[in-house]
């Protein structure tokens, strides 16, 4: 339990020490969202209307780009192969890692995420199961893209190659999470949305290391 | 910093200036504030929101000037390959960054009672909020590199390209009709604002100025300091 | 002076947009001054770890000059 | 006392058989040192021992006990160095060590890494980022890793590249100790590493018979 | 002239024997269309509406993504030295890889545009005129892109870094080419966002191959 | 005939200054060898003569007329070879000659690409693609770069890296036929190559006494 620790807080020092890791996913998040009033057009209503859908969308690439690199720099400078003999199991490496991720780059994307409502003129309503959907959202964002990531591990063209992995998987996430977005707007219940969102973190949270440590083993070999 | 590019010698113009500037700035900011919050008048459209335009206004003029210079200093290093022009760029840039900021803050916060909404997709606003990006993505450049230098040559080039940004700002309210308003003091045929409301816009921008002036005297020095410790480590470490 | 607050019924606008002028120009200011210091004192600590000055550097000197533990203090 | 051994070893990487009947057993106290050619294999007998690599055939064992019953026990009794440092450029050279230190399950993990720092004559790299250090500095910080916390069987691949003389020496000590005090070491090398009574292991024994037609065969397939 | 041809066919060749360069950025493209749909929710006229802009976003992303290692194999093997020492000037080469990876990247984005178009129902009216845009449109984006690739030569976290400097870049291109679109939609005529979209592509003709060769020049120091 | 000459060349890479007041000249058929430790500057010194890093001070001349009045000249004049092959593992080894031979103004590229293979002992190579050769063939086909077409000077980092004795003899066959046609050549070298006649060049020697005099003294003024 230590030693996990020790590893999140490991990458913590990293990611602070390198700099603007956290800073760019955020600011990724950001530019995606403000591209669409220039290409929908500035009316506040149709706006509104798609706020919910769009951040989340940007929610999702952004956190696939930054995950791109979760395992690589472990992996080319050997840190990894080291990590696989520790007394750690791979799966915890794994969960490590990626919680480790998870601060660094989806917190600040629930935390900018209602100014990017107000930018697109959400109505205020929305604001509170914005942030919980994404709150119990991006974790399972990371958890999947973790896989991902381990897949494409060694591979040419691993940006391109991961999304078309993980988008698909990644669509009922976007499903649970703008539709209770939606519920919430015309004054529905948001509840059954988020107990699948919770559903599906709960699944993905004993799954996602297991196939992510199964996914790393093949890579090292 | 090597031995050619001399930095004794903007060290010493540098401790210098700060004084004065620092006091400056003090000076300036002070008479400005009692200026705009007391001694001027309400407009007699806006009312007391005209307060805003003391701090909008010259913190927009500062975000182009920045960029400007930044640019210009870019130049520089690219040509000459001068150090201090490198370094002057990468220490302006948190502070340009920061009176971007606050001309969108403020921009809003007035945008609000007169126009009834905090933001809108005009040309205006929108071409200032692309030179806010502009601002992070050129120090997220220059950070991301191993080796400084190479960090900020790729920098100075992106400050050249981003340049095409700056008369789209200047000009974006003349060349398309938006919500914001004209320029009615930086523009051909001289102001044509009120003297009451002139002076304290004047007297904000000039602290802001005096206060650039400082910061990135102050800046530079620490991006000097950080270079000799670099050396330092490199030459400790290869023995 | 409360009329002077109240800013004729915008005090919810004009004082934020001070406040946060306020707020970036200080902090910059101060944040400047952090890294100056922070970057000074780890200069100072690795130039008293040296203290020998104008050693050649021979490439079968290396192994022969003294070395003594750099400073304690982390990146500026 | 253990005894680490294999048996009947067969390596497939790709489609090419690496080496094939490989029998090795080493006792405490005792060296094995891997010889032969680029690509005869010594790299990847290496990464099988660790467990890095599953042998197409063939098994190792602690004591009889064939190590993937226990795959746990045979990670913590081995330190492995390849041919990466695993060094993170931006954390200081004492702050990688305890990191590794800690992991291992040294008690003290800050103290032990200073001592191994010391002891591989590089103390006063301690707080220097990994990204000023040389390669020779960064190979001597991942060998530091394997004395800041204590394991049975060393497994080195190549590991005084970069090194020189006076590093070596501190090495072959470092051996040394760790062989008197009963443990074990398997190195491959291309130079000369001084290792009092080890057993030399030639790898392109068990090469199988490779003819080199197969490019100018390439060469007619495509040109037909 | 020849020369410049010669190195467009050799990256045509390379890009087609390496499988799917091409391929993975056109389904990044449809993938991303996708995912609005599940964001927004399948109300018809809804997706009509925002079908120009949706189209465009991804059409900025996919370019953006696949732009991202324009130069770095050229970089990694020493090629890229090696043409900057040809006697073919620096600008040259940067504009040839840059068409090059339009023919590959961009043309595949503008055929498969009109079936997007299809399954967000946009009003068959638009068709030609998003083709249109698209055509002028595409170049524009990979030329801005190659001094973003250029310039991120060698940086850590290439893929993020790159959509931060370039994103904004490109926002003029996605204003007119959506705007286009939707003047053609509402009965206007483009006539004017098309000759504005058709002005950059002149400037950035000139611009984007010197600008990407200073930073080439840099690159290789 | 031309001589290739640079004058109180110095070179600095980052903060460091790697030589300083280095001269040299080159006239035709001679040879100058480049000597030195690692990190003495030698692959430095070839990228500033190639035109790769601008020297921070001095000058490179071409019978006199500066490199930077004709920048196009000096290219057309040399190649370069350096630690990189350049070698797309897609292509064949034939195409990526034939496109370096066409790049540098080769008549008949595909035939001098063909001819060049020939001389350096690979000609069944030839329609092998690049990641199926070894590392000696792949330096082999960039050395073949060199012959396929024409230039007067040769600047070579280094180029028997991963050559056997074989390909040695034949390189060394080559520059010896080079610098009889009146080529010249500059190159660097960790180990043996016969080149008869050839002028030295030890960069140790242009490498600074490194004093921190210059820190010192703006710490102190700092202080004050
Ligand atoms: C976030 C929103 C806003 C942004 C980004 C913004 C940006 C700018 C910029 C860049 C300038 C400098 C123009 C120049 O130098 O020519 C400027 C000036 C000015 N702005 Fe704004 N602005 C915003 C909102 C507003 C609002 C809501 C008002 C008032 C209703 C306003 C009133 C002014 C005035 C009066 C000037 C001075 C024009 C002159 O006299 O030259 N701005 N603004
Ligand atoms: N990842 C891999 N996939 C397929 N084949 C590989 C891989 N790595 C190595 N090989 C092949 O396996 C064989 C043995 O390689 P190995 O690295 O074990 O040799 P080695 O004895 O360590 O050589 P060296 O002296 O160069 O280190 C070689 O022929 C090599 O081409
Ligand atoms: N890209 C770079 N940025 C900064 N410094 C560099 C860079 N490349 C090399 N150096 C430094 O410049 C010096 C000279 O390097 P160079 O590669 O020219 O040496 P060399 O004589 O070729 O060594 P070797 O024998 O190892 O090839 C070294 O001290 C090195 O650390
Ligand atoms: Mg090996
Ligand atoms: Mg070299």
């Amino acid at each position: 339990m230590t030693r996990f620790l020790r590893l999140v807080a490991r990458d913590l020092r990293l990611a602070l020490r390198q700099g603007s890791d956290a800073t760019i996913a955020v600011m990724f998040f950001v530019l995606c969202v403000v591209l669409f009033p220039f290409g929908v057009g500035p009316e506040p209503n149709i706006l509104a209307r798609i706020a919910a859908g769009v951040i989340w969308v940007a929610a999702l690439l952004a956190s696939l780009l930054s995950l791109e690199r979760l395992f690589q720099n472990d992996y080319e400078d050997g840190s990894l192969e080291l990590l696989s003999l520790s007394t750690l199991p791979m799966e915890a490496v794994v969960l490590a890692k990626t919680l480790a991720h998870w601060l660094v780059t989806g917190v600040p994307l629930i935390v900018a995420a209602p100014l990017l409502a107000v930018l697109l003129n959400m109505d205020a309503e929305g604001f509170g199961v914005l942030v919980l959907t994404l709150s119990v959202g991006t974790p399972i964002l990371s958890l999947i893209g973790s896989i991902g990531a381990a897949l494409t591990l060694g591979a040419r063209r691993g940006g391109v190659l991961l999304s078309l992995l993980i988008l698909p998987l990644y669509i009922p996430v976007l499903i649970f999470g703008a539709g209770a977005i939606d519920a919430a707007l015309n004054g529905l219940t948001p509840r059954p949305h988020l107990l699948l969102l919770g559903g599906l973190l709960a699944g993905a949270l004993p799954l996602a290391p297991w196939a992510g440590a199964a996914a790393l083993r093949q890579a090292l070999e | 910093m090597h031995r050619f590019a001399n930095p004794a010698r903007f060290q010493r113009l540098s401790s210098a200036i700060l004084p004065w500037s620092a006091g400056a700035t003090v000076v300036l900011l002070i008479v400005g504030l009692y200026f705009s919050l007391f001694s001027s008048p309400p407009d007699y459209q806006q009312g007391e929101t005209v307060r805003i335009m003391y701090i909008h206004v010259p913190a927009a003029w500062m975000s182009l000037f920045v960029y400007v210079n930044m640019a210009i200093a870019a130049a520089c290093g690219l040509v000459w390959k001068h150090p201090l022009a490198d370094l002057f760029a990468k220490a302006a840039a948190p502070v340009g960054a920061g009176f971007t900021f606050i001309c969108l803050v403020t921009g809003s916060l007035w945008g609000a009672p007169m126009w009834g909404t905090w933001w809108v997709w005009d040309a205006r606003l929108t071409s200032v909020l692309i030179l806010f990006f502009l601002y992070l993505g050129y120090m997220a450049l220059v950070n991301a590199f191993d080796d400084p230098q190479r960090g900020m040559r790729a920098g100075n080039v992106l400050l050249l390209v981003g340049i095409v940004n700056v008369p789209i700002i200047k000009f974006s309210v003349d060349w398309w009709n938006t919500l914001h308003q004209p320029s009615s003091v930086i523009r051909m045929g001289g102001p044509t604002i009120d003297g009451t409301m002139l002076t304290p816009l004047l007297v904000m921008a000039f602290g802001f100025t005096t206060y650039f002036i400082t910061v990135v005297l102050l800046r530079l020095k620490a991006e000097i300091v950080q270079r000799k410790i670099q050396t330092m480590r490199l030459t400790e470490a290869q023995g | 002076m409360s009329d002077f607050f109240a800013m004729g019924g915008y005090a919810a606008f004009v004082w934020p947009a001070y406040g946060v002028a306020a707020l970036v120009l200080i902090g910059l200011l101060v944040a400047t001054f952090k890294t100056l210091r922070s970057s000074e004192t780890t200069l100072k600590a690795l130039e008293g770890s040296r203290p020998a000055r104008r050693r050649p550097r021979r490439n079968d000197a290396a192994a022969t000059s003294p070395k003594v533990g750099a400073a304690e203090v982390g990146e500026g | 006392m253990p005894v680490f051994a294999g048996s009947e070893l067969t390596c497939l990487r790709g489609d090419r058989l690496v080496f094939t009947g490989l029998d090795f057993r080493i006792g405490p106290g005792e060296a094995l040192v891997l010889l032969g050619p680029n690509g005869s294999g010594k790299s990847s007998l290496l990464r099988v021992m660790a467990g890095l690599l599953k042998p197409f055939r063939g098994q190792l064992s602690w004591d009889g006990v064939p190590v993937p019953d226990d795959p746990d026990g045979h990670r913590a009794k081995i330190h492995y160095v390849g041919h990466l440092d695993a060094v993170k450029p931006v954390l200081s050279a004492v702050e990688n060590l305890t990191f590794w230190a800690n992991l291992g399950g040294a008690p003290d993990p800050r103290a032990s890494a200073l001592a191994a720092l010391d002891r591989l004559g590089v103390p006063h790299i301690a707080n220097v980022p990994g990204r000023y250090l040389s390669a020779g500095q960064k190979r001597r910080l991942n060998l530091a890793r394997i004395i800041a916390a204590p394991a049975t069987l060393w497994l080195l691949d190549e590991p005084t590249v970069a090194l020189d003389r006076a590093a070596i020496a501190l090495f072959e000590g470092m051996i040394a100790e760790h062989r008197a005090a009963g443990g074990m070491v398997a190195l491959s090398t291309h130079t000369d590493i001084a290792t009092p009574g080890a057993r030399d292991l030639h790898l392109d024994d068990f090469t199988p018979y490779h003819d080199e037609h197969d490019e100018d065969d390439m060469h007619e397939e495509d040109a037909a």
